[in-house]
């Protein structure tokens, strides 16, 4: 923007230069001159309804509010003058007159805007001398608290609920005295963004539950950090008092998750404290665990390594740093095995051989600017948040936003969604491929429909488009196929091809070199290994697992217990859960999160290292130094690191020419997979998607981790099967039987059930797709 | 009280040494217990003078008696402490100090008259040899201060061993103007050599000798206003800051014990020692039933009450100052008094030196 | 030359000493000001900054809503302060410690106090036997706290418009 | 054995014991106490000789003082002992030999075949009324009189000698003078100087 | 009895201790001048001990001037041993050469 197009004001006797049409609270912000604000969040629309922000404007009769007046060339602000002062002073003192004097007991008390406020505007007596307004307090769920005496009316939650999550869910009711934010009906706020609004809001009106009471602001000192749950890599602000994390709140990065973060990361550190965490080395002994020290039990993993040789099965999770992914991917070569994977979820690896790395194919924040998006096999709503709130501002901007799914989600915003049997996902993607001219190898079995060739034109008319593949995507049968089907649509429509991460490293793994056909940085290797599904075929030899459950991680949970039944199985982890303890032989606990330093890379590319914020609870250890440690004992060479930075700088010296690219060289067009008479549909629910999220209890109590619990059927099928809802059936999948309740959900296509993985009990069930039997 | 006698005298007689170490303990027994009750009535003279009551608890038989028992207590609590003896130092002589404090300060008791003829060893030279047991007396401080291996013990004994040596000049000159008057270095002598009356005392004609004697004698027991040693507030505590248990009581009894003894030789040479003070006037048969080890108590009582009436008046001197004192103002006074004294004696001026 | 000479003869014979001692002199006849302490107490201001003691209300509940600010304002770090909600919900100190030994009865916890529940009492005899006895608990400073709470109560509102 | 044999005997024992560690222990400071001690046992074995004065003398001057001032040295020096102690072991075998040697030469020269009890009888008692300090002051101001003051003005030019060599003349250590300071008048710490007033 | 010789043999020993001393510690400006008194002592023993026999007190007499001699000698010799160990932060005899000029 040229100088020509500005106009000037004069704010307090300053020359501003401001955009035309922007707001006076911008233009004074980026100028660093303070005017006090409670409703006008720079995120959010403008409301103008707290009336904290009035200043002083030449020629304007009364005060105005800086946050709902434009700029106009030539105007004169004084926000410090005696009539601005007056008018806040006075808005103040109507704000204090119901606002409970209870800071002590506020959570807010501390970091209150309004209290940091009324310590410059407030009077120290009031003049309201009537009985204070009471509310009563809606219940909002196991994760905000609410406080709604203090609410002064700022309308912030509300306008978060309806702009950012997209759910109207709070409102205010009543007029006047009688004003009350509550939730309408009494519900809980569902929404995956909804710790948010602990954020916006300015008083202790909300405030989050699994922190209430527990620390004050100035106890606590800030550490940042990088969320590591899924492929946003947020930025975060641990806040830790006395060598405990006790919140997590986000940092602001445009570029990633602008000031917000999703509740699975903002609540997950409360897996840190949790009873399941693992305090010291454990070994197994005639089938008792029993404790030993840390020497003795690296001395055995040691021992146990360099017998395995090269037939250990190293298997990493996707939420691991590089840097322990390096150093896992070092000490299994390094012992002469390439038997290494991270892509746990993942069933098809055709294309392991002809595909380049994968990532999300352009920068986060451009998905909010295309015209198109069509998302294949994912609910990035739940999967990503951000990335899914992103998408949202793309669809609120007029993009069309396509879905290809086995089944219907709710969405927050209007999209097509295209609904098949998982084996028709193919031929749908393929009819699309078809109406956009892509060759007939690909596309022989293609099923044209109008919802195709919509899905096709919307693609090939934007300017900016985009073709995502989700995780249901990734861990489909056919996921070779899907995307080369992807690629191909992507090429011929002018779209950009891009994965969206299941996990917070996916991407950082595949330039570690934790896969058996990459090396670090990412380049090709052609010795023989094994990926995930070969191990899982396999079912033979040592495993080496790093902080992942040895069951509800994998795809297939009974072949894995086969495979981790064969030979001995040392785990790195920072939990014990009931698979672990059942599986594992040898327990090295680690430090997970805040206890350790990383590096993480994102979907877009971005390598986001963070520091430790806490030391390792009891015993515990960081992850890269048992892996350092462990090279050492098994003499291995290259091991001499005295940080995780030395080991970060030299998989960086590896990645310096590595580029991020979704290219296939050759596409795979065989479908491997046909639906039986009853096909399940695995899918991760949000909050089981790994070993710390399932161990956080204010998540685990929510309703979105109630409802990841169920068996979803449509009711045409549930009748066929005679079932009904909110009833127990039972699942019998290789064999095995599971329990699950029932629920009734149209969007499941006929002759398929959805089933969640990774919840307590999907370990007794098979692959994430395949015939299942559901009996009564 | 025959029989008494007679056992005494056949044990004086036929078993001299144990008779030596019997008259030995006669003097040293009531000796300490003086020390003893001298620290509670410094404590409770001072505490009088500031307007306090002192030590008034501990007494004896469930009675308070002033706090008569305090110094016992305090005797028995001083016994049970340990006595740390600090890494590094050098053990034998950390240990040897505190008696090598007090010994000289007994020693000297030996020469000492008590009444006409009442001394254990009447020796001729008995003013050298109280010199000479009162500059053996340094040694405890620096032996002290070097063996406990402290920078502040070392300055401590530095310090208070300078200004001892250094008075003990001034106190050697005023002796000497003692001697020269006396004619003798017998003590029993130089008491005799007072006789007359109260103004044949050497106070009179010695005056400036008798106020530099008492106030040397003040320095020369690190007593306040000269306890630069002590110096709590710069050096903690001197030269035993080490210390504690028997270890430091000893060096606390011989500080005592030099303090009484000061005072003694002050009354006797000086105020006449064990003659009354109404000799030569018209009430003297009437108190010619007295003894003199009465009046020697007395005035030595006197004197050191004074030690505890410095204490409780005056400030702490700075160290050049006392030096100064020392070496500029006492040793020149002492040698032209001395002088004067010479002549008087030789020209046989007053009545006192005739 | 008068003033050298008069400060001469003065010095001489040491006229300031025995004015010094004079004073002394007259001091150690003078009636003695001496409490005698167990028998005897000195009387204490409602203001004394001794002990600490936790308050309660009337009704039996205990004044502390674990605002922390008087952990904020205590300058020798001596309190240790956790809360949590309670089974009803509100706002309370699971763990209030307060270390004897660092606290240095500066009575800032008491002003700082927005519910008058830390409050420094009169109790000044107190001693312990252990050191781990120097942290005192929320337990024993709520009992101290009832033992006294006539006391204390009244100490308050007499201060009360004072503060 | 008469008492003064059994004195003598268990007083030179000591003293020879103590010399020797005088010139055999490591560090100076017991060497100065040892030597201390030395001097004690000499006085005690001149008293055997009734020369009661001089044994005081010797405990008063040299115990009492010239030691003192040893041990001041000693102490405030920051002597290096290891140092000090380099050759002791060579030269022990030098040393050993030629004190033998002269050991031997001398005893046979004042052994008691030329001083012992028939040649040098022990000596009458003194009277009663004998004082050795007395005798000795006679003797000194009568015919010792110029030797005496000689000796005086020996001392008296020792302790301008020792004071002139030790003092240091430090330009940056600063003093006071107290009777000034006493005497100070108003005048000299006040001036008052009438100037004009400025606007 | 004690014989003048016992005294004479005593102070003999004393000597050749003193003697043996120097040679020992010669590099110790300190003991080198303990080791003189050492030697003074001797000879003031033998004084004394042959005016006692002899009866005579010239002899203690010159012990006496003996005496104040060296309590000056003592007195200047430390103070140029600690004018040595000012200027060269040591008391070794090989050092005294350099203090000249």
């Amino acid at each position: 923007m040229t100088d020509e197009t500005l106009v000037s004001i004069e704010v307090d006797g300053r020359e501003l230069k401001a955009r035309p049409g922007a707001m006076l609270i911008e233009v004074t912000d980026a100028n660093g001159i303070s005017i006090p604000r409670f409703c006008y969040h720079k995120k959010l629309s403008i409301a103008a309804n707290c009336r904290m922000c009035l200043v002083e404007v030449e020629k304007a009769p009364k005060p105005l509010p800086a946050c709902a007046t434009p700029v106009a060339e030539g105007m004169k602000v004084h926000t410090k003058s005696p009539l601005a002062l007056a008018a806040q002073k006075g808005t103040m003192e109507f704000l204090l007159i119901n606002h409970p004097l209870d800071c002590p007991i506020c959570d807010q008390g501390g970091e209150c805007e309004l209290q940091d406020l009324a310590m410059g505007y407030g009077s120290d007596v009031s003049r309201y001398v009537e009985a204070k307004r009471v509310v009563k307090d809606p219940d909002l769920g196991p994760l905000v608290a609410t406080d709604m005496t203090r609410c002064i009316h700022c309308t912030r939650c509300v306008r978060f609920g309806a702009e950012i999550a997209g759910v109207r869910e709070m409102g205010a009711t009543g007029r006047g005295e009688h004003m009350k934010i509550g939730t309408y009906v009494q519900h809980s706020v569902d929404s995956e963004l909804s710790g948010n609004i602990i954020d916006v809001c300015p008083v202790g009106a909300l405030t989050s539950k699994p922190f209430r009471f527990r620390a004050r602001a100035w106890e606590l000192q800030e550490y940042p950090s990088i969320a590591c749950h899924d492929g946003v890599g947020s930025n975060l602000a641990i806040h830790v008092r006395r060598n405990q994390v006790m919140r997590v709140v986000p940092r602001d990065n445009e570029a990633v998750n602008e000031c917000w973060i999703s509740d699975r990361d903002r609540f997950s550190y409360e897996a840190l404290n949790a009873d399941e965490r693992l305090p010291q080395p454990m070994l197994k002994q005639n089938g008792q665990w029993r404790p030993i020290d840390w020497q003795s039990a690296l001395n055995k993993a040691a021992e146990i390594l360099k017998q395995a040789g090269g037939s250990l099965n190293t298997l990493v999770s996707p939420n691991a740093t590089v840097e322990e992914l390096y150093l896992a991917q070092k000490l299994t070569r390094g012992l002469g095995s390439n038997r290494i994977d991270h892509r746990l979820s993942q069933a098809d690896f055709r294309n392991d051989d002809n595909s380049s790395l994968r990532w999300l194919g352009l920068p986060i924040a451009e998905l909010e600017q295309q015209q198109a998006v069509l998302v294949i096999g994912g609910n990035p709503r739940k999967d990503q948040p951000l990335l899914g709130h992103r998408l949202r501002k793309a669809a609120l901007n007029g993009a069309a936003i396509g879905y290809i799914n086995p089944c219907r989600f709710e969405l927050n915003y209007a999209a097509e969604q295209l609904v098949t049997s998982p084996a028709g996902m193919v031929k749908a993607l393929a009819g699309v491929a078809k109406a956009l001219g892509v060759s007939a190898d690909l596309v022989k079995d293609a099923i044209e429909s109008p919802a195709t060739k919509a899905l096709a034109e919307q693609l090939k008319s934007a300017e900016k488009a985009a073709v995502l593949l989700g995780n249901l995507a990734s861990s489909h049968p056919d996921f070779a196929v899907l995307e080369s089907l992807a690629a191909a649509i992507a090429e011929n429509a002018g779209a950009r091809l891009g994965h969206l991460p299941a996990a917070a490293n996916a991407v950082g793994a595949q330039l570690a070199g934790a896969q058996p056909n990459r090396l670090p940085g990412g380049k090709p290797n052609t010795q023989t290994g094994a990926h995930c599904a070969q191990m899982l075929q396999d079912k033979t030899g040592t495993s080496l697992v790093l902080g992942l459950d040895p069951l509800l991680d994998l795809a297939d949970p009974c072949a894995a217990a086969e495979l981790f039944g064969a030979g001995p199985v040392i785990a790195l982890s920072a939990f014990v859960s009931p698979s672990l303890h059942q599986l594992a032989d040898l327990l090295l606990p680690i430090g997970w999160f805040a206890e350790s330093s990383g590096t993480l890379v994102n979907a877009q590319g971005d390598w986001q290292s963070y520091a430790g914020a806490v030391s390792p609870q009891a015993e515990a250890r960081p992850a890269w130094k048992v892996l350092r440690v462990l090279g050492n004992l098994c003499n291995l060479d290259g091991f001499e690191f005295n940080s995780s930075e030395e080991v970060l700088a030299e998989l960086k010296a590896a990645c310096a020419e590595t580029q991020l690219s979704n290219v296939i060289n050759q596409s795979c067009n065989s479908s491997q997979f046909n639906d039986g008479p009853l096909t399940r549909i695995g899918y991760y629910p949000i909050y089981a998607s790994d070993m710390a999220v399932r161990l956080a209890p204010s998540l685990q109590r929510s309703a979105d981790a109630r409802q990841g619990r169920l068996l979803r059927l449509n009711a045409k099928t549930a009748a066929s099967l005679g079932l009904k809802p909110g009833a127990n059936a039972v699942i019998n999948q290789s064999g095995r039987h599971l329990e699950m309740v029932l629920a009734l959900d149209e969007g499941v296509p006929d002759q398929c059930a959805l089933i969640p993985a990774g919840v307590p009990g999907s370990e007794a069930l098979g692959p994430l797709f395949g015939p299942v039997k559901i009996e009564v | 009280m025959d029989a008494v006698l007679n056992i005494w005298s056949y044990i004086t007689t036929e078993l001299p040494l144990l008779g030596i170490l019997l008259k030995i303990t006669v003097i040293m027994l009531p000796l300490m217990i003086l020390v003893a009750y001298y620290t509670w009535a410094e404590r409770k003279v001072i505490g009088y003078m500031q307007v306090r009551i002192g030590p008034n608890r501990v007494g004896f038989f469930g009675m308070h008696l002033l706090g008569l028992g305090q110094p016992i207590a305090d005797a028995v609590k001083l016994m049970f402490k340990e006595i740390v003896i600090p890494t590094k130092a050098s053990p034998l002589l950390f240990l040897i100090a505190p008696m090598l404090t007090l010994g000289p300060a007994l020693a000297a008791w030996a020469v000492f008259p008590f009444d006409e003829g009442l001394v254990l060893a009447d020796v001729n030279a008995g003013l050298l040899y109280l010199l000479a047991m009162t500059s053996v007396g340094v040694y405890g401080i620096i032996i002290a201060g070097w063996a406990s291996n402290s920078k502040y013990a070392l300055l401590g004994a530095m310090r208070s061993a300078a200004q001892v040596v250094s008075y003990e000049i001034a106190m050697g000159f005023a002796l000497v103007g003692v001697l020269v008057a006396a004619g003798s270095l017998n003590l029993g002598q130089i008491v005799q050599a007072q006789s007359g009356s109260l103004l044949h005392w050497f106070w009179l004609p010695l005056l400036p000798l008798f106020v530099i004697y008492f106030i040397s004698g003040v320095a020369e027991t690190n007593r306040a206003p000269f306890d630069v040693a002590e110096g709590e507030s710069e050096i903690v505590a001197g030269f035993h800051v080490d210390y504690s248990g028997m270890a430091f009581a000893a060096f606390f009894l011989g500080e005592y014990a030099n303090m009484i003894l000061i005072s003694a030789l002050s009354a006797l040479m000086f105020m006449g020692g064990w003659l009354s003070p109404f000799q030569g006037t018209f009430l003297e048969p009437a108190f010619a039933w007295v003894p003199g080890f009465f009046w020697l108590v007395l005035k030595t009582f006197v004197f050191m009450f004074l030690f505890l009436w410095f204490r409780a008046t005056f400030p702490r001197y700075r160290y050049d100052q006392i030096m100064r004192l020392g070496w500029k103002v006492f040793i020149p006074i002492t040698i032209v008094w001395i002088l004067l004294v010479a002549l008087a004696v030789v020209y046989q001026l007053p009545w006192w030196f005739d | 030359m008068l003033k050298a000479l008069t400060h001469s003869i003065k010095s001489l014979f040491l006229l300031e000493l025995f004015k010094g001692l004079g004073v002394t002199g007259r001091y150690f006849f003078r009636p003695k000001f001496t409490v005698q302490y167990p028998e005897e107490k000195a009387p204490v201001s409602p203001r004394f900054r001794g002990l600490h003691a936790l308050r309660r209300y009337p009704n039996g509940e205990e004044r502390c809503i674990a605002c922390k600010l008087c952990e904020a304002v205590c300058p020798a770090l001596a309190i240790t302060i956790e809360a949590e909600p309670r089974e009803d919900g509100s706002r309370r100190t699971s763990k209030y410690e307060i270390d004897l030994f660092k606290c240095i009865y500066c009575g800032f916890c008491e002003e700082s106090c927005p519910v008058d529940s830390i409050v420094l009492s009169r109790i000044y005899e107190y001693s312990m036997e252990q050191n781990s006895e120097r942290v005192i608990d929320k337990q024993r400073l709520l009992a101290i706290g009832e033992q006294y709470e006539a006391q204390l109560a009244a100490d308050r509102a007499e201060q009360a418009k004072y503060r | 054995m008469s008492y003064e044999k059994m004195i003598f005997y268990v007083v030179a024992a000591l003293l020879v014991f103590s010399a020797s560690m005088v010139i055999l222990r490591r560090n100076p400071v017991h060497s100065a106490l040892f030597l201390v001690f030395a001097f004690f046992q000499s006085a005690i074995l001149w008293m055997l000789l009734e020369a009661e004065f001089l044994a005081i003398t010797l405990v008063l001057v040299y115990v009492g003082a010239v030691m003192v001032l040893f041990l001041f040295v000693i102490m405030m020096l920051d002597i290096d002992v290891a140092a000090m102690r380099a050759g002791f072991i060579r030269y022990v075998w030098l040393g050993g030999v030629i004190a033998a040697v002269m050991l031997v030469e001398m005893v046979l020269v004042v052994g008691p075949a030329r001083f012992g009890l028939e040649h040098y009888p022990k000596p009458q008692p003194s009277a009663a009324d004998y004082a050795n300090t007395e005798a000795i002051g006679q003797q000194l101001y009568t015919t010792y009189m110029y030797p005496f003051e000689i000796a005086a003005v020996i001392l008296l030019v020792g302790i301008v000698a020792a004071i002139g060599l030790t003092l240091r003349r430090r330009p940056e250590k600063k003093t006071q003078n107290i009777s000034r300071q006493l005497q100070v008048k108003r005048e000299e710490r006040v001036r008052l100087v009438s100037m004009d007033a400025e606007d | 009895m004690l014989a003048l010789s016992d005294y004479l043999i005593l102070s003999a020993i004393l000597f050749s201790l003193s003697i043996a001393g120097i040679f020992l510690n010669r590099k110790n400006l300190l003991i080198l001048l303990m080791c003189v008194e050492l030697m003074l002592l001797a000879v003031n023993m033998n004084f004394i001990a042959f005016s006692h026999f002899l009866g005579d007190l010239s002899g203690q007499i010159f012990v006496f001037f003996i005496l104040t001699v060296a309590a000056a000698e003592a007195a200047i010799g430390l103070a140029i041993l600690v004018v040595l160990f000012r200027n060269k932060r040591s008391i070794n005899v090989d050092d005294i050469g350099t203090l000249k000029g």
